[in-house]
């Protein structure tokens, strides 16, 4: 039976959960300037507040008493029903993240993941594909043809990387035999990463990671030389921070996932060596694996102030002509592998 | 057509919110400008250079340009508008969500400059209301971000309740703005 | 607890296909459909089959959805809402009237396959791997030669225009 | 070929391992990274100003001779040649007495720019023959009101006190007769 | 290439065409003829085709209004190059302001269609043949034919200037 | 894809700008679709025509300069000089070949910021904003050597009709030697951002291509008809400004498409620095003005003096010195093209007549022909190789 204990001890953890991403994305838009500035020899947003920390805070602020404009002609139900959902997809997936092992509190054990679903992996995958729809209800119901264009991007783009993405991590649970996310993680202790097992793997779990998420160099849908703003094109206010924000929510998740598959998780070599105690271990994990979050996430902005954007066509090439084959080919050969 | 939005209950009324979140929201919004820039002429390369890396707006928080009029706070109307493009610009000021600032860089966009002809518009306060003038042709980066700074001073200090108030709307009204 | 989520999750479910067939706007159906999709995958964890609803997710609501929307959002512009001919409404529930008829007729026949095996085995997406690739594995494989000709059949078309 | 100075700047054909995408990719992270740690060449305006250059175009300033006197003689030359038109003045005779306040016979009795007209080309500077205009480098603020542009005598002036040093903006250097 | 040179590269082209041109003037910096603007088309396509010349590069086409003529009269400039032989040539023609047509160039060049768009758009000469003879920079509005000597060229709506000063003439119609 | 939505015309219609982002100044195109392919394209301009040659028969022969300025505002000074040139012509003034050294330096540098604009702004339209800002920062060191030079950043009013308004001074030297230096190293390192990036070739090449004949037939000049194949530079093929003395490639291309553009434009910039790097070492001494005192003002400290001086200076602020009657046309290769000069003048202070060739006016028009049967991110790639500067296009 659900005791007291354990519904508290969630409810804290999904409050914390929800309260850490959402100010992550909010302080990566901040990163993002600021890095940004730094990669162009400028120093970015530095008036608000100390060094511009403050900066964030002055956008959804100012988002929030922004007039919030629905287009006479656009769906109205819908218009609101896209930022939402975008935004619900993205916080979503924080779910089955094993964030750390466990802490030990009053004799309990509370594992630092809300829901350890023995088919997380797939969990995962299945909310990402639904963050699509939040851009192409929003991009529809608009009734602006450059929203509608983008639309037409996002979903194509959406449903052909999510392939070559599925196959990847079909590779993967190959070689690891579970889909527990828990499970993946705590089988790369000590350094045995899935990035050393599924290079080919990760590579291109990460291209398609690019393009799950709409980042450079896959950000068409909402490119702003080409199609001014893409989906959001007509959107205000705190709808159009909806967007923005479930965009760094996603790019969030991605690199925790990313970390948590291929690179450990909150795992650190020699961790059990230390001789420090159970919740301390567990403590520097969180840190660890935030560490390990950050350093993709950089690497998320710094390909993206750095090269070039695909075209549409060309993305679809890569999708289905390379990703994809290759894909298939690292399946194939790690499940040879195993059978060996 | 803009239907503003509603200002939290008790902000028009007097003194029921604090006047503290008028200004937190005045500092929010002196820091987050998000500009469009209207950029039609020489003026639009003296906001590239702005947006350069020597004197780099985004230190003001203005560095996403939105090209969607919806999205932007300050229309900055940079170069000649013409009289043939007097109505676009009109068009786009009408579809930029309040609050919304304007400001005219450079002679043209200010008062037609050197092009007192029969094909350029003489200033564009002739269809938009302007906030801020910036003048010089082009204006130098400095002013550039000077005129900028007088935004920000009009954002910073500005009431909630202004653009619902009758005189906003009587402003608006004399252009012809619904 | 449990039987209270199964009415609720069963409520949603008939009234968001309720909704796919009402709804006057294609894009409403869509939506509904992806709603009534969830709460059967709801159903599904109801059943101890994650495994499933998780998968029902992403086929359904994450792929196919996902075209369906793409379709009619490219064939209608957001101000023109179709189906307004009640002919071709009470069609609609003509047909709708007689499938359901059909379904439950066929549920009192027989028993939902599913739940028999999942219900007896934990650990769901090993023991729906030993029944698809053991004592359906030639079922199953005649139906992945079904998706293999559709694909086909895509390209064909594709390659035609 | 027009000519024998033509050369062919283009090549178009991939090698096997820029058909890979990541040398390239990889490249430019490098140079990036590179930049991550540069000096930020950013001129922190308003706090900090950028050297401008003692010629530069800015704002105007109406001089005064060194014991004062305004130099100006309302001769009309730079409203003349000034191509938008911005400058406008009114010609006022000395009275006796006045000496000291206008080294001419006669003054301008108004004298205002258009500051959202003028395009600051210099052309009124040079135009000037008593050397009584001149452009500066200062910036023109911006402001909330056309009327704040219109610039009359009072605010073009330089006073007694406070000087603009034009000292650096010399054209071309005397020479001996004209012609 | 000089002056010289070009009039005895062009001597062939006189021959031919001498009931077509008007005049030819060697004192400017380009060879100038001015044609009949009856024979433009076959004088150009002349120039274009014929090997020794193949002025096959039309730098510039432009209008130009005499109003002190009498009677008035339009004319069209055509700037020619050859690249073979790099030699440049003027060519000339005109049309009274009572019957503006000239006829287009755009069969022989491209690079007409716009600059014969913008000479209509200024002086309102007609080209003949010409396949989207509308105006290009000035408002569709617009009935008159700003680059003509009579139009005033001021914005008649502006506030802040005043000139009544020193040396501008006021209003500034020549 | 076949994407086509049921509307009664087969096609959508997109009107791209005028206020697009990547319609840099404000072109229209109106552009109908079939998914995302460009099956035609109208395009709208005139939004910010200004009436240059209107304005320029009621203006004296100086001051037109500031109106040129105006033009092609990315490379003022091209336009500026040209126009000097143009009125040297007339008036058969020869100038001194320190002068001829200073205008090349001067206008190579403006070639350079053009091209640098150009090519940086194309980064941006394919996604990559950081070659920008890195070019845009040499951009300020160009514009502190026009500083220096005449007063001004962009619209630099540099010059005067027979000369120079001021010689260059130590500044100046030091500054254009430090930018050689620095310059190559920041065009070094774009380059290695772009020109061998797959992603950036596979977007630029063979798009908005357009054939050597098609390009001449359209007018095209400078570096879009170089890019095509053709050798065409009025600095080679009529030498002006004594750019006779200097050795330099013209880059060409093989196809006309969009990189060809680009590696043109970038390889131009290093014959640029190449022209510099000789005018300054082959810089004569003598003065910095043509004797032109019917023209050229005299120094003020004359005009304090002499009555000779103060008479000339009065009648040539006013206009009132004859100039010849007669007709010219210049043309420089401006940073975009071939900029031509057409003045008649009736003898008048200002010109009867002065018509601009504007190569931006001339390349728009085969933009349609460009763009038709491809995707709206290669219209949007093409229209900023083909830098069309909204200036230059509606005078």
């Amino acid at each position: 039976m659900l005791d007291l204990f354990f519904i508290i001890q969630k409810l804290i953890l999904v409050s914390a959960v929800l309260a850490i991403t959402l100010v992550i994305a909010m302080y990566t838009t901040y990163a993002e300037r600021k890095l940004a500035a730094f990669f162009q020899d400028r120093v970015g947003p530095n008036r608000a507040g100390p060094f511009g920390i403050l900066q964030p805070l002055a956008d959804g602020l100012k988002f929030m008493f922004k007039e919030a404009f629905i287009p006479a002609n656009a769906n109205k139900f819908l218009f609101v029903l896209g930022p939402s959902i975008s935004m619900i997809a993205a916080c979503m997936a924080c779910g089955v993240i094993p964030w750390g092992s466990s802490l030990m509190i009053m004799g309990h054990e509370v594992p630092l993941q809300i829901a350890d679903l023995n088919v997380g992996v797939l969990y995962l995958f299945g909310v990402v594909s639904l963050g699509v729809y939040g851009i192409m209800i929003g991009g529809w119901a608009s009734n602006n043809k450059y929203a509608l264009l983008s639309t037409i991007r996002a979903s194509s783009q959406m449903i052909s990387y999510e392939i070559a993405m599925g196959i990847a991590l079909i590779a993967l649970t190959l070689s690891t035999g579970t889909l527990s996310l828990k499970e993946i993680v705590s089988l790369q202790h000590g350094g045995h990463w899935n990035v050393w097992v599924q290079p080919l793997g990760f590579i291109i779990f990460i291209i398609c990671a690019f393009a799950e998420t709409n980042r450079m160099p896959f950000d068409l849908p909402e490119c702003e030389t080409e199609l001014v703003g893409g989906y959001h094109t007509e959107y205000s206010g705190m709808q159009l921070g909806f967007y923005l924000f479930a965009e760094y929510i996603n790019m969030f998740v991605s690199s925790t996932v990313m970390a948590a598959l291929y690179f450990g998780g909150f795992n650190f070599p020699f961790l059990n060596s230390l001789g420090l105690s159970h919740n301390l271990v567990t403590l520097l994990g969180v840190g660890v694996f935030f560490a390990k979050i950050f350093a993709l996430m950089f690497f998320f902005i710094w390909i993206r102030w750095t090269i070039p954007r695909f075209r549409y066509d060309q993305l679809m090439r890569l999708g289905w002509k390379v990703l994809m084959p290759l894909a298939i080919f690292n399946m194939l050969v790690t499940a040879v592998l195993i059978l060996l | 057509m803009a239907t503003i939005v509603d200002a939290p209950e008790g902000v028009s009324g007097q003194g029921f919110f604090l006047t503290s979140l008028e200004k937190a929201v005045g500092l929010a919004r002196k820091n987050s400008i998000w500009p469009l820039p209207f950029a039609t002429s020489c003026c639009g390369i003296e906001f590239m250079a702005t947006m350069g890396s020597h004197y780099d707006l985004s230190r003001f928080g203005s560095e996403r340009p939105s090209f969607s009029p919806r999205q932007a706070d300050l229309l900055m109307v940079m170069g000649t508008v013409a009289k043939k493009l007097g109505p676009i610009l009109k068009q786009v000021y009408e579809q930029m969500a309040e609050p919304r600032w304007v400001i005219a860089v450079g002679a043209c966009a200010s008062s037609g400059g050197i092009f007192d002809s029969y094909s350029v518009m003489q200033g564009i306060d002739k269809v938009i209301p302007v906030d801020v003038y910036v003048p010089g042709c082009p204006p130098r980066p400095e002013q550039i971000i000077d005129g900028l700074m007088r935004v920000q001073e009009l954002a910073g200090s500005e009431a909630l309740g202004r653009r619902n108030s009758p005189e906003y709307k009587a402003l608006l009204a004399g252009y012809g703005i619904l | 607890m449990i039987l209270g989520l199964f009415c609720f999750l069963s409520l949603l479910t008939i009234m968001s296909a309720l909704s796919v067939i009402l709804s006057r706007n294609p894009v409403y159906s869509v939506l509904s459909l992806i709603l009534c999709f969830f709460s059967i995958a709801g159903h599904y964890i109801l059943l101890s089959a994650p495994f499933l609803a998780v998968v029902h997710i992403i086929v359904y609501a994450g792929a196919i959805m996902v075209l369906f929307l793409f379709v009619i959002m490219l064939m209608m512009r957001t101000s023109d809402v179709g189906l307004t001919s009640w002919v071709k409404r009470i069609g609609s529930f003509f047909v709708v009237g007689v499938l359901g008829v059909t379904i439950v007729a066929l549920m009192q026949r027989g028993t939902l396959v599913l739940p028999r095996y999942l219900a007896s085995v934990e650990g769901s997406v090993s023991s729906l791997g030993r029944v698809l690739f053991g004592q359906y594995a030639i079922p199953f494989e005649l139906s992945t030669i079904l998706f293999l000709s559709a694909v086909v059949g895509v390209v064909m078309l594709g390659k035609k225009s | 070929m027009l000519t024998n100075r033509s050369k062919v700047v283009v090549n178009k054909t991939l090698t096997f391992s820029e058909s890979l995408y990541f040398p390239a990719i990889f490249r430019g992270l490098m140079i990036t990274m590179s930049h991550l740690f540069k000096r930020k060449v950013t001129v922190r305006y308003p706090e900090q100003t950028r050297v401008f250059s003692p010629v530069y175009r800015g704002l105007h300033v109406l001089k005064r001779d060194e014991k004062g006197a305004e130099r100006c003689t309302a001769c009309g030359l730079c409203a003349v040649a000034c191509p938008a038109e911005a400058i406008t003045m009114v010609a006022a005779e000395r009275e006796p007495g006045q000496e000291a306040l206008f080294r001419e016979e006669k003054y301008a009795a108004q004298y205002e720019i258009n500051m959202l007209r003028c395009i600051f080309c210099g052309l009124c500077e040079e135009a000037c023959p008593k050397e009584a205009i001149y452009l500066t480098p200062r910036l023109v603020p911006s402001s909330f009101k056309r009327e704040d542009f219109f610039w009359k005598k009072e605010r073009l002036l330089e006073t007694v006190e406070n000087r603009v040093d034009v000292s650096r903006r010399l054209m071309r250097p005397a020479q001996k007769g004209a012609a | 290439m000089t002056t010289a040179e070009a009039t005895s590269l062009l001597q062939p082209f006189q021959d031919q065409f001498r009931t077509s041109i008007v005049s030819v003037d060697t004192s400017s910096d380009m060879v100038t003829i001015t044609i009949d603007k009856a024979s433009v088309i076959p004088v150009f396509k002349f120039l274009y085709s014929e090997a020794g010349l193949s002025f096959q590069f039309l730098t510039d086409l432009c209008g130009i209004h005499f109003p002190d003529q009498n009677p008035p009269v339009l004319g069209v400039v055509y700037h020619l190059h050859s690249l073979t032989r790099n030699i440049r040539l003027r060519i000339k023609t005109f049309t009274p302001v009572s019957e503006p047509t000239v006829p287009s160039l755009t069969p022989v060049f491209e690079s007409a269609n716009w600059m014969e768009r913008e000479t209509y758009d200024f002086f309102g000469i007609l080209f003949e043949g010409h396949p989207n003879l509308i105006r290009i920079l000035n408002m569709d509005e617009m009935t008159d034919f700003p680059m003509r000597k009579e139009f005033p060229l001021e914005d008649t709506t502006r506030s802040d200037k005043d000139d009544t000063f020193f040396g501008r003439k006021q209003n500034n119609a020549l | 894809m076949n994407d086509q939505p049921v509307e009664k015309s087969p096609y959508v219609t997109l009107n791209l700008g005028p206020t697009h982002p990547a319609t840099h100044g404000v072109f229209q195109n109106i552009i109908h679709i079939d998914g995302e392919t460009i099956v035609d394209a109208v395009p709208t301009i005139g939004y910010i025509h200004r009436a240059f040659e209107k304005i320029a028969e009621h203006r004296p022969f100086y001051q037109i300069t500031p109106l040129t300025d105006r033009l092609n505002y990315c490379s003022s000074p091209i336009n500026n000089i040209g126009w000097h040139l143009t009125v040297e012509k007339l008036l058969g003034v020869k100038t001194p070949k320190k002068v001829d050294y200073m205008r090349v330096i001067i206008m190579e540098l403006a070639r350079i910021s053009d091209h640098l604009i150009c090519n940086s702004i194309l980064g941006v339209d394919t996604g990559a904003f950081s070659g920008f800002l890195y070019m845009f920062q040499q951009r300020e060191h160009i514009y502190e050597i026009y500083e220096e030079v005449c007063g001004a950043r962009l619209t630099t009013n540099i010059g005067r009709i027979g000369g120079f308004e001021r010689d260059f001074n130590e500044t100046v030297y030091l500054k254009l030697r430090k930018f050689l230096k620095e310059f190559a190293v920041v065009l070094t390192e774009f380059e290695s951002l772009f020109n061998r990036n797959r992603i950036f070739m596979d977007r630029t090449i063979g798009v908005g291509p357009i054939s050597a004949e098609r390009a001449l037939n359209y007018g095209f000049t400078g570096p879009n008809l170089r890019a095509a194949g053709v050798d065409y530079d009025v600095r080679v093929m009529s030498p002006y400004c004594s750019y006779e003395d200097f050795e330099f490639d013209i880059p060409v291309g093989t196809q006309g498409d969009t990189y060809d553009r680009f590696m043109v434009r970038n390889h131009e910039m290093w014959q640029s620095l190449r022209i510099i790097e000789q005018a300054l070492d082959k810089m004569p001494d003598g003065p910095f003005h043509a004797d032109v005192p019917e023209f050229y003002l005299p120094p003020k400290e004359d005009v304090k003096q002499y009555m000779e001086a103060l008479i000339y200076h009065f009648k040539v602020v006013m206009g009132e010195i004859p100039v010849p009657v007669g007709e010219v046309y210049h043309s420089v290769e401006g940073g975009n093209g071939e900029v031509g000069y057409y003045l008649v003048s009736d003898g008048g202070r200002s010109p009867f007549r002065l018509h601009f060739r504007r190569p931006s006016f001339i390349y728009y028009q085969a933009y349609p022909e460009m763009i038709k049967g491809s995707l709206i991110s290669d219209a949007i790639v093409t229209l900023s190789s083909l830098n069309v500067i909204a200036g230059e296009l509606d005078a």
